[in-house]
């Protein structure tokens, strides 16, 4: 280990009170609960003005961010800190044990919560939505059950709480009450439960039944007791179980989500509930099957294809949707699929490019998502064609926009080039060139379905009658996060080593 | 007295329901019984201490020795269902304590506890007795006592269900009654310990076919097993609201442990399941009592009537766990008889707290209440995936177990189903929940949050739900040893 | 004729038979008490006729006699349970057949469901 | 049936035989057949008569509903106490036994007395009451 890295290790881990890894476990699981605790208790009824509960929120995002940060510095050194609560049924607990893949993403999702509830004032103060405290409550409980799935020990913590972010997040979906709210709630809300009950639970109680056994080893638990067919079948109960990976033809729960306030969209269905989804794909691909169970039986090449198609097939859709916040669903879909296809490639390099998608897509396509938030509160735009020239009164938003959608293009200087590398290298090294091929026209693709909208907000005039009339840039509050995200994209690109070395280090448990 | 306690946990509430009769003042009869339940639930903990520490307990009455008197026999099967019986009436009990309101009628209410209080001996009779015969004599107690009080209900349509019940409720005790006759002509006895050492004898006999015949349909009408569920919904929906609570949390798991005794007990495992294949008939059965209880609950406009059909379901889990006569399958149907208990009582609670307060049971009425009386409603969500089988409640557990029997036996197709069954319980019960929190209440009325005597006794089960859900060492773990113990293994 | 030598039995079956048919087909609410009665009286019987043993006297020991065959006693005191649960059964019934008239003004079943729609 | 005078003056005659048989069914349930079961039967069976023929109202004066209720409970208890009493005195339920300090056997006898007396009162009232409740729904 170089001395810089020591160095940064031993800072992260030395902040702040002195704690035990294990405590410090709890704690950051149980601070986002305990934080909707308090915003459910101090709220009030006021959603327009000053509300304590803001200041609440604030602390909690926090707080549990810095437990986080100060256990990762455990975790990049090469420990392993682990939590065990009760032993639901014999021989299996509810227990955390954080691995780099987990905290890599328990990092991404506590991080981003800390912009996204500071942009949730401007927009939900903005929007004026109602039922404000609810939604704030419903948020923290979602970032908990996300901590939670990321430090999972076992299937079943993983499950529990896998479930949890799904109730937790219905009622932001539905939100705003409505007819179609409702409606596209009980779609959300059908396809996640249907998965994960008809698929993702008969595989987890087959593998205990089969196995004995749920805990997340390195080298996989499955090895030795299935073989061929079986295998694959449990794969696939495995990975469409999954329904918040938005695998086809499971994905339909993802553009239906998008009728909810769009802080929802950016943190809940670009970054927490769609990586816990892919997260879980990788997780189970690395330490329930094994890089090498797969590779060796070849079990895994179908799902490439899946991904692979998913992929495709999405990036399409987006092209055709005019809607904004579909678009960037539909691009989520795709993105998504790179890390299924990552930790279907199953070697090593693609699984490095899987873990850093999480992290790369979620900085890139928060930014996407805020943008489109912003719009929606400064000019109540939510079609693209409508926003032509947009950029000239919204230059910040639409920069950032801009450098975001970059990001996820995949070019340099921007994060999202990290990921792309060790996803192409990663296929290059399985040996799927059909699979190189198919991320590259991907990236043609994701220029194809970006980049207009950018160059229609600057270079087009606007059709508007009322030229330069309201709009205006929107709150502070929204603006300011929206821009530290996309700032984000290009550190990550110039220091992604954090990362890359947490990445690396996946599958040592 | 310590070793008089089998004899009490029946006596006490026997006669206090008498004592009832005498005091006649609402409110004291309502403390006295109060009282009286939570006395029954400490000799219940006491008992099943009592049999963890030292084995089975035998009691008999009168100075007749077992087998000729009558034999209170407990072991880890009974003490189990007489915790779930004790339980939930010491927390249904003083359900509402200070408020007097809709569920009770008026007038009435020492007769209202009398016959309360019977119910609970009936049921705590046919649990603890060893004597075949007793248990229909306590069977019928229960029965009676039920009939009356759901008869209590303040629709009219109450009395009819009460009648249909009564009907169909006598036609099963009087079944019961013939099968036990014929184990006797069989064996010469009634003791249930010398009928399962008597009866490997006379196994090729006709006689023990008819008599495990009319046992199993008249313990089946009793169960609500499907296609004899007739009765029930009707007999939840118009029954007074803690009456339901009651009934559905304890009268069909009284039930189900008589059928567990019957077959595991009184027949054995080997020739139920391997001679007979009774199996072969039970598993279709319960599946259809799954898939259209469940479906039947999904177009349902009266919220009690959707939670019976959902009972109906949920008995089909109970009896597919028990047909697959193996340890995990057995411990899924006994987990899930307490399981179950917990999340319809605490259910049925809740509705008795909205009945409170907006005296209605039609979900239309109920738009909007989530936001009226935000902890009562909280508590029907909790319920609410509890039934569906969230990990993290109760129903999960149960779930898990029938699931990994299921595999066990390598028959996948009913694994699948079992999970999709609970999809349709997300339906029933997401159906409710949004009508509960996103719809706008129809009319601005002044409805408030239910007082605190409703909301603790609804809170100490919805959050045994949870807290059973993840701590499984006294349900799970002790069913576990039960279905070790009846399908004789060590316990 | 093996059959027929179990008389007791076919008289019971039959008044069984006849008790259920009752409780089912009829509509009138009295009656199907009155079938339920029967039906359970068909059981009594069954039990009483078991208990009876070829040539045996009621079970009370005179004095000095000590060979005499006895019938079975026990089925005729379990009866006397079993009737007194029938008496309640039937009172209970015809109680709440009163609160029907009451609240209904019929006790036919099919006019009572026509009351109450066909919703039931 | 008021102004049936044979009826009235065969049941009145009849009545008190009706309640002594009962009586000594009661009694001699020890020895014979019989029993509180039956006893009890018969005397309600007596009561009801006189109800019938001489109206409800004159019924009520005679055996007030409320003692007959009453009635029920009592008999009940003396069957349990004698349970209860056993229990105290440190058998176990319903052993009769224990009653007699001196004769196992006297503790028998007086113990099934009891019971089947407590037995009979209840059976009666319960009897009573259920024609009272039958019968009288139509006044209200």
């Amino acid at each position: 280990m170089d001395g810089w890295r020591s160095w940064f290790c031993g800072k992260l881990s030395s902040w702040g009170p002195p704690l035990t890894p294990d405590q410090l476990i709890a704690l950051s699981i149980l601070s986002p609960a305990v934080g909707a605790l308090a915003i459910a208790l101090i709220g009030r009824n006021n959603d327009a003005g000053y509300n304590p509960r803001d200041i609440v929120t604030v602390i909690a995002t926090l707080i549990t961010f810095g437990f986080v940060v100060k256990l990762a510095g455990p975790v990049v050194a090469g420990d392993r800190p682990e939590l065990s609560l009760f032993e639901v049924l014999p021989g299996l607990a509810i227990a955390f044990k954080i691995e780099p893949l987990g905290m890599l993403f328990a990092l991404v999702a506590s991080g981003l919560w800390i912009p996204t509830s500071i942009y949730s004032f401007g927009y939900m103060r903005g929007h004026h939505e109602r039922h404000q405290t609810r939604f704030f409550v419903c948020f923290a409980i979602a970032i908990s059950a996300a901590l939670g799935i990321a430090f999972a020990r076992n299937l079943l913590t993983l499950f529990l709480f896998y479930e949890l972010l799904t109730f937790s997040t219905y009622p932001l979906v539905t939100h705003a009450g409505s007819g179609k709210a409702v409606k596209a709630g009980r779609s959300y809300l059908g396809i996640l439960i249907f998965t994960s009950v008809s698929f993702l639970l008969l595989a987890i109680v087959w593998t205990w039944q089969t196995t004995g056994t749920l805990e997340f080893r390195p080298g996989g638990i499955v090895s030795g007791h299935f073989e061929s067919s079986r295998a694959i079948l449990l794969l696939a109960l495995f990975v469409f179980g999954t329904g918040k990976a938005a695998l086809m033809p499971f994905h339909r729960w993802l553009p239906a989500a998008m009728v909810a306030p769009t802080p929802v969209s950016a943190l809940l269905h670009a970054v927490a509930v769609v990586k816990a989804g892919v997260f879980t794909v990788l997780k189970i691909i690395v330490y329930v099957f094994g890089i090498e169970f797969l590779t060796d039986g070849n079990y895994a090449l179908w799902l490439c294809y899946v991904a692979g198609f998913t992929l495709i097939a999405a990036s399409l859709v987006a092209l055709t949707k005019d809607n904004l916040k579909a678009r960037l669903a539909y691009s989520t879909i795709s993105q998504l699929s790179y890390i299924v296809l990552g930790a279907a490639l199953a070697t090593k390099t693609s699984i490095v490019g899987g873990g850093m998608h999480i992290v790369m897509h979620a900085a890139g396509k928060i930014t996407l998502f805020f943008c489109a938030g912003a719009i929606m509160v400064a000019s109540h735009k939510t079609e693209i064609s409508d926003m032509k020239g947009i950029g000239r009164q919204m230059p910040f938003t639409m920069f950032a926009f801009f450098i975001a959608s970059l990001s996820i293009i995949g070019l340099p200087p921007l994060g999202g080039a990290w990921s792309k590398w060790y996803l192409i290298l990663g296929a290059l090294d399985a040996q799927q060139f059909l699979m190189v091929g198919v991320l590259i026209v991907s990236s043609l693709l994701n220029i194809a379905y970006l980049l207009p909208i950018v160059v229609n907000a600057f270079f087009f005039p606007t059709t508007e009658v009322e030229i330069g009339g309201g709009i205006k840039e929107a709150p502070i509050a929204c603006v300011a996060s929206l821009l530290v995200t996309a700032f984000s994209c290009l550190i990550l690109f110039l220091y992604p080593d954090f990362f890359l070395n947490l990445a690396q280090m996946i599958g040592e448990f | 007295m310590m070793e008089q306690l089998p004899a009490l946990q029946v006596v006490l509430p026997l006669f206090s329901a008498l004592l009832c009769l005498l005091i006649r003042n609402k409110t004291a009869s309502r403390l006295f019984s109060v009282a009286v339940s939570w006395g029954c639930l400490a000799i219940a903990l006491i008992l099943l201490r009592t049999v963890q520490e030292t084995g089975i307990i035998s009691y008999h009455f009168g100075g007749w020795f077992p087998p000729l008197g009558i034999e209170y026999r407990i072991d880890l099967l009974n003490a189990y269902v007489l915790i779930i019986v004790a339980m939930i009436s010491a927390v249904v009990l003083p359900f509402g304590v200070g408020h007097w309101g809709l569920s009770i009628p008026e007038g009435r209410e020492y007769l209202f506890f009398c016959a309360f209080l019977l119910c609970i001996s009936g049921l705590l009779g046919i649990t603890i007795t060893g004597d075949a015969f007793n248990v229909f004599v306590f069977l019928e107690i229960t029965s009676l006592s039920s009939y009356a009080l759901i008869a209590m209900g303040r629709n009219r349509r109450a009395l009819r269900a009460a009648f249909t019940y009564l009907v169909m409720g006598t036609v099963g005790g009087t079944f019961i009654l013939i099968g036990i006759g014929m184990m006797y002509l069989e064996t010469g006895t009634l003791n249930m310990v010398d009928i399962a050492n008597r009866l490997p004898l006379a196994y090729g006999s006709r006689t023990v076919l008819v008599a495990f015949a009319f046992l199993t349909v008249g313990v089946g009408i009793k169960l609500a097993v499907f296609p004899l569920h007739h009765w029930l919904p009707n007999a939840y929906s118009y029954a007074p609201a803690t009456v339901s609570a009651f009934l559905a949390a304890t009268a069909t798991k009284v039930s189900y442990y008589v059928l567990v005794r019957v077959i595991f007990t009184l027949f054995g495992a080997a020739y139920i399941f391997e001679t007979l294949r009774f199996h072969v008939l039970l598993i279709p059965l319960s599946l259809l009592a799954m898939f259209i209880g469940s479906t039947v609950a999904i177009y349902q406009t009266n919220i009690k009537r959707l939670l019976a059909y959902s009972s109906i379901s949920q008995i089909g889990y109970m009896t597919l766990g028990l047909s697959f006569a193996s340890i995990n399958g057995l411990t899924g149907g006994l987990v899930h008889l307490f399981n179950h208990a917990l999340m319809k009582g605490g259910l049925f609670l809740v509705l008795a707290s909205v009945m409170h307060s907006i005296a209605s049971n039609e979900i239309d009425d109920m738009r909007g209440l989530g936001r009226k009386m935000p902890f009562t409603m909280a508590a029907f969500v909790l319920g609410g995936l509890s039934l569906i089988g969230v990990p993290g409640t109760v129903g999960f557990i149960s779930k898990w177990y029938l699931v990994v029997a299921a595999l066990e036996k390598g028959w996948y197709p009913i694994a699948v189903l079992i999970l999709l069954s609970s999809f349709l319980a997300v339906i029933y019960i997401w159906r409710v929940v949004e009508i509960f929190f996103f719809r706008e209440p129809a009319a601005e009325k002044s409805i408030k949050e239910a007082p605190l005597s409703m909301l603790i006794p609804t809170w100490i089960l919805i959050g045994g739900t949870l807290f059973f859900g993840l701590q499984t060492e006294w349900t799970a773990g002790v069913a576990g040893s039960v279905a070790n113990f009846l399908l004789g293994g060590l316990p | 004729m093996q059959w027929l030598g179990l008389w007791h039995y076919w008289a019971v079956i039959i008044l069984m038979m006849i008790g259920l048919y009752i409780v089912i087909a009829r509509d009138n609410l009295v009656k199907k008490v009155m079938g339920l009665s029967i039906f359970q009286v068909s059981v009594i019987m069954f039990y009483v006729s078991t208990g009876k043993v070829e040539g045996g006297t009621a079970p009370i020991i005179p004095e000095g006699g000590h060979d005499l065959v006895y019938s079975n006693p026990l089925p005729h005191v379990l009866m006397l349970t079993a009737i007194v649960v029938g008496i309640s059964t039937t009172a209970l019934a015809l109680a709440l057949i009163v609160r029907i008239q009451e609240a209904y003004g019929t006790v036919e079943d099919d006019e009572l469901n026509a009351i109450d729609g066909a919703a039931l | 049936m008021r102004e049936k005078i044979i009826l009235r003056v065969v049941s009145k005659a009849f009545i008190p035989f009706i309640f002594l048989f009962a009586l000594y069914i009661q009694f001699h349930g020890d020895f014979g057949p019989g029993g509180g079961f039956q006893a009890g039967v018969v005397f309600a069976a007596g009561i009801i008569l006189y109800g019938v023929i001489f109206g409800l109202d004159t019924m009520r004066l005679a055996v007030p509903e409320r003692l007959m209720e009453y009635g029920i409970v009592l008999g009940l208890i003396l069957y349990g106490g004698v349970g209860i009493v056993s229990l105290i005195s440190g058998a176990n339920f319903l052993d009769y036994d224990v009653l007699n300090a001196h004769d196992p056997t006297h503790g028998q006898h007086l113990g099934i007395l009891l019971v089947e007396l407590g037995v009979g009162i209840t059976v009666t009232c319960a009897m009573t009451t259920i024609f009272y409740a039958l019968a009288g729904r139509g006044e209200k």
